[in-house]
């Protein structure tokens, strides 16, 4: 996935959880859990959001790397980079 | 029978014990039935003890055995303990299936049991599959496999004996020929009612024996063990029995009559045993008292086994239906 | 008018899904009325046929006042009611459309593949019926383009996107408000009535008691490990099972305090406190807590916390909890001292987790600390009940396996 | 450009052949593992599977077996059971038939009635489905009824990388494993992508993504799929193709994220409509996602009659492309 796609997904599933903000404006290095004031039912959603759109697998040990937009979007490629069928 | 088996005073003595225990175990299975501890089927083996015991004397640890639905005999002679198989009645949690098999569906790993088969002739294809494994992982295995007479009527009766003739393989066919598939009489289901000699179409050796000596039987499959176990592939035999009991507990019998019940009483192998041993001294009254008393002792703890043990949880209702990883 | 919490003095009647001569069931859904809380789905308790609607869709009705008459299955309706036009005979009207009406639909529309409905019946799709209720949108304004002449989803969007008139407060904040008719200035009103009155008439005692978590926690990472993500469990399933457990050794604090003395409640219902966005809370009951498996508590709680933001909270769920728990989350304080929501006799708050030293073993090491505070009300129990309780909740969750 | 091309030549195949690749390579690879069944050996597979192999491995690894379906499936099971992997192949799936009580009643019951004493891994190929003229006794799609019973997983590879890598997954599955081999997509070529050497059989996969509608197929209808997506597409409409794979268990949770997105579902099965597998699918969605359907669901499957044996009868009882078309685009444009 491409960094735009990366994003437009993350701020797509984020919007659903917490439909008063407007992800896209929210800093790349600012915590998306104090940006939008959300709570871990809701990051657990944002996680299974971006595993069964994005299909990469996310272990807990690495939620911490996706409180960030930035964070997303450089993990993401990461994984979807080495998922089987990737162009 | 004209063999002439050599019985020392410890083989009798176990002979006359593992019936013992297998009638006695039975009897209280029956009383518990209508008391409505045990439910489901329960098939009785009573009168034909002297199959199980007979063929099991002649198997050791490695070999295999695929039984019935009349399998509690199978499972005593095998060597599985009783409080296990009553729990398993009970249908609780301690039980030899964990409850999910009741009495038609006893089933051991450690001992190689692969199962009480409900399907008439169900269990012959699976007896060819664990041969042609064992001659691969674990030659000189022999698989026992049991079944009645009315198997013979089933396709999968012929198409294993053709295979496992075919891809000579260690299997010991037991057929336990009582007359009676169900109600319905050899003589009306077979064209051929020498079950035996169906053997020799599929070029396979065979021997009948009588279903009621124990002696006779161990006699008979100690033979067919050793020629199987020499490489000479698969041996028939046919043990021709009788049940003393209904073929269920829900069965009034309107297929044979009293005097044919009571010809075939005067030869049941457990009295005809002790007279036996008692009238060559191998076993005095009081041993036979005392075997009594082991085996009521054996029962008694079975029972209470069972009544102590737990119902298996709903939440593991779905257990084993999908496994996570192939038994050790 | 059921009562749907301690807070509540009235509620509107939004929408009737009964009329005169429905049959209802116990558990049917018979109305919807909106409340500072939002708007809850009305269930029937008892089986019959609906004689008469007496209140108007609309209407602000007081708490105990009557919504509509029940008459038993069979049974003529007491009277016929004064004004409704089509009363006399028939009294069971399942589904009867007018011929005339239904001629009319059939010239409107071609003949349709599938049959099995009457035609003049308003054919909506289901999510398009949930989004409309979502909005208070009055379904029979809109236009269906779907197939068979239905209303879809986009049909209900397009609608407002012209300015259909919407039932909700404000026009305006229609197309981002998620939740039915839910207005956060009345809810704070609600919270501030409900609050003033437990501190004015519970006497509450106090007791903290903090919690070494480092075995629950690695249990649930080990667990979250083997699972994907929808089948990981929150810390919080834990301490709602752990909070069960504890509460059925002590059944004292579960219950409520009425007319001067303690009911003790059959069943463990306990309301989980929600925050929900642009301000707010509620705390709608998990039934049976102590009976759900950790999977299946979190799912209920998944569904729970689902609902409580999009608005589809039952009534009964407000009704029905018998003990609250407020729990602050990863981001939160680190306790939190409850205010008990009347009639119930107890609230246990749950701090933040947060590494700390603690002794053992005589060795001070690193461990993460969880703070669990018990309001209860001194009423109903005394500290040495509190106590126990607050005890069995930290050994539950030192054997977090057997929870 | 020339080296990938060369690259991508190399990795080219039918699926005949992937299913060939993967049957080599679990005999190669372990020991315990053997193909038997009709024709698997001399005459080299009736679809031409497993020719060569009896060359290679031998009669012990691959095995030809008389015509006795119940005791060579169930010979299967008690050699799974006793410890060694086997492939068995059944010619085609209406003569599983014959076979039906030893997969129902042993392989499917013993790991649980034996309380999990005894796994069944063992793997049960046949060939599915119609399109040959093979007529009524050589051509119906069954599987639909086995992923009825608990205790089996039941697959349909509709691509070459399935039927390269499904087996392999099965053979490492402790239950016993049925995968169905559509016989019209044996024939069928593709690129296989070099860098992917393992597949799940625990979902279901999407092979176009869209908005509009979702398509949820498996088997010979996914091409027929993909091309109705491509001729809908023309006409505006964003079909989500999902290749469900694995017909049991079902992946409910990549089915129902697909259709609460697009909110519109068309079910392909070449089963018949009645009791198949189409029809417990649209039974899950309206038990658990009717408030987000926007529609009707719609399933086209094969006509109710025994497949006929003449082309023009066997094209008209199949799922076509222009009726799953059709389907869609009246889901999305009713008008």
């Amino acid at each position: 996935m491409t960094e735009a796609e990366i994003r437009r997904l993350a701020c797509e599933i984020l919007s659903d959880i917490a439909p008063d903000t407007d992800p896209a404006t929210l800093a790349g290095d600012k915590d998306i859990r104090e940006g939008l004031d959300i709570d871990s039912m809701d990051f657990l959603n944002f996680i299974i959001g971006l595993n069964k759109r994005a299909g990469v697998a996310i272990p807990e040990e690495d939620y911490p790397k996706l409180f960030t937009m930035d964070g997303v979007v450089a993990h993401l490629i990461r994984e979807t980079q080495d998922l089987p069928g990737a162009q | 029978m004209s063999q002439k088996p050599h019985l020392d005073r410890e083989s009798g003595r176990h002979l006359f014990k593992q019936m013992m225990r297998i009638r006695r175990f039975e009897a209280k299975c029956a009383e518990l039935y209508q008391a409505q501890k045990i439910r489901g089927f329960l098939h009785l083996y009573d009168g034909e003890e002297a199959v199980a015991v007979g063929v099991m004397q002649a198997l050791d640890d490695r070999d295999a055995v695929v039984a019935t639905y009349r399998d509690h005999g199978h499972a005593l002679a095998r060597g599985l303990p009783m409080g296990t198989l009553m729990a398993e009645m009970y249908g609780k949690v301690e039980g030899c299936s964990r409850g999910r098999g009741g009495s038609m569906h006893f089933f051991d790993r450690a001992r190689r049991f692969y199962g009480g088969n409900a399907i008439v002739g169900g269990g012959l294809p699976l007896a060819i599959g664990i041969a042609m494994a064992d001659k691969q992982l674990s030659p000189g295995a022999v698989t026992a496999c049991f079944f009645g007479e009315g198997a013979a009527s089933e396709g999968a009766f012929h198409e294993s004996m053709n295979l496992a003739k075919l891809w000579n393989l260690p299997v010991l066919f037991v057929c336990e020929n009582n007359l009676y598939a169900m109600g319905m009489p050899l003589e009306l289901a077979e064209a051929e009612t020498d079950i035996s000699r169906k053997a020799a179409a599929y070029r396979t050796p065979s021997e009948a024996v009588d279903g009621m000596n124990p002696i006779a039987v161990e006699a008979a499959a100690t033979r067919a063990v050793a020629s199987i176990r020499s490489g000479n592939g698969p041996y028939f035999l046919e043990c021709r029995t009788y049940r003393f009991r209904a073929h269920s507990m829900f069965d009034t019998q309107l297929y044979r009559t009293r005097e044919e019940i009571g010809l075939w009483r005067e030869r049941d192998p457990l009295p005809r045993m002790q007279k036996w041993l008692e009238e060559t001294h191998m076993l005095s009254p009081q041993e036979v008292r005392d075997i009594e008393a082991d085996v009521e002792a054996e029962i008694g703890e079975a029972v209470a086994f069972a009544e102590r043990g737990q119902w298996e949880k709903i939440e593991n209702l779905e257990r084993f239906v999908l496994m996570d990883e192939v038994p050790e | 008018m059921p009562s749907l919490g301690a807070d509540m003095e009235s509620g509107k009647l939004v929408h009737w899904l009964v009329k005169p001569g429905s049959v209802v069931r116990k558990g049917d859904v018979v109305a919807v009325v909106e409340t500072h809380k939002g708007a809850f789905e009305i269930e029937v308790f008892e089986e019959g046929v609906i004689s008469e609607l007496c209140a108007k869709e609309g209407e602000e009705l007081p708490v105990g006042a009557p919504l509509a008459r029940l008459a038993k299955l069979g049974e003529a309706p007491p009277a016929a009611p004064p004004k409704a036009p089509e009363a006399a005979p028939k009294v069971i009207q399942v589904s009867a459309p007018a011929p005339v009406v239904e001629t009319e639909r059939a010239t409107e529309t071609p003949a349709s593949p599938s049959v099995t409905q009457p035609a003049s019946r308003l054919r909506v799709t289901p999510v398009a019926r949930r989004r409309a209720g979502e909005l208070g949108i009055g379904l029979d304004a809109l236009k269906g383009t779907g197939i068979d002449g239905s209303v879809t989803l986009a049909d209900v969007h397009l609608a407002i996107a012209k300015g259909v008139s919407s039932k909700a407060p404000s026009p305006a904040a229609v197309p981002t408000a998620r939740r039915k008719g839910f207005d956060p200035d009345e809810m704070r009103q609600a919270i501030a009535a409900a609050m003033s009155r437990s501190k004015r008439e519970i006497p509450h005692y106090y007791l903290t008691s903090t919690i070494d978590m480092s075995r629950s926690l690695a249990w649930l990472e080990t667990f979250n490990k083997q699972h994907k993500p929808e089948e990981r469990l929150l810390p919080a399933v834990l301490l709602l099972k752990a909070t069960a457990l504890a509460l059925r050794k002590n059944p004292q604090l579960n219950g409520f305090w009425e007319n001067g003395r303690f009911r003790p409640s059959d069943g463990i219902h306990i309301g989980w406190a929600i925050s929900l966005r642009g301000g707010g809370l509620i705390a709608p009951a998990i039934h049976e807590v102590d009976n759900h498996s950790l999977p299946s508590l979190m799912g209920a709680l998944h569904d729970l916390v689902g609902r409580a933001r999009r608005g589809g909270i039952r009534g009964s769920e407000m009704m029905d909890p018998t003990f609250t728990i407020t729990s602050l989350g990863d981001r939160g304080a680190e306790s939190a001292l409850g205010v008990i929501y009347p009639p119930q006799v107890a609230i246990l708050g749950f701090g933040r987790v947060f590494k700390r030293p603690w002794v053992v073993d005589e060795q001070v090491t690193a461990r993460p600390l969880l703070t669990a505070s018990l309001a209860a009300d001194h009423r109903a129990s005394d500290g040495h009940v509190g106590g126990l309780f607050l005890a069995a909740v930290d050994r539950f969750l030192q054997e977090p396996e057997t929870l | 450009m020339n080296e990938q091309a060369a690259k991508a030549g190399a990795n080219r195949m039918t699926y005949r052949e992937a299913c060939r690749q993967a049957i080599r390579e679990a005999l190669t690879n372990d020991p315990r593992t053997f193909l038997m069944g009709e024709d698997v050996g001399l005459y080299g597979g009736c679809y031409a599977v497993s020719k060569g192999l009896l060359d290679e491995f031998g009669p012990q690894r691959v095995r030809d077996t008389p015509l006795a379906e119940a005791t060579f499936v169930g010979a299967g099971i008690g050699a799974a059971m006793a410890g060694l992997r086997p492939i068995v192949e059944i010619m085609t799936c209406n003569f599983s038939l014959l076979a039906l009580d030893q997969i129902m009643n042993n392989a499917a019951t013993i790991p649980h009635m034996s309380g999990g004493q005894f796994a069944v891994p063992l793997v049960i190929r046949m060939a599915t489905g119609a399109g040959r003229q093979l007529a009524a006794q050589h051509s119906h799609s069954l599987e639909g009824w086995f992923a009825h019973i608990p205790g089996l997983k039941v697959l349909a590879p509709g691509t070459i990388e399935d039927a390269r890598f499904m087996l392999k997954a099965a053979l490492t599955d402790p239950n016993p494993v049925m995968i169905f081999e559509h016989i019209v997509l044996y024939n069928a070529e593709g690129e296989l992508d070099p860098d992917v050497i393992h597949v799940d059989i625990a979902n279901a996969r999407i092979r176009r993504s869209g908005r509009d509608v979702s398509i949820l197929t498996y088997g010979n209808s996914l091409p027929k799929c993909l091309a109705a997506a491509e001729t809908l597409a023309a006409d505006g409409i964003e079909a989500e193709v999902v290749d469900l794979r694995v017909l049991r268990p079902l992946d409910n949770a990549t089915i129902f994220e697909s259709v609460a997105r697009t909110r519109r579902c068309v079910i392909v099965d070449e089963g018949w409509k009645s009791g198949s597998i189409s029809a417990e699918i649209a039974a899950r969605l309206s038990e658990d996602l009717f408030f987000e359907l926007d529609a009707p669901i719609r399933r086209i499957c094969s006509r109710e009659v025994p497949i006929p044996y003449a082309a023009h009868m066997e094209e008209a009882a199949l799922p076509q492309t222009r009726q799953i078309v059709d389907a869609a685009r009246s889901l999305v444009k009713p008008q």
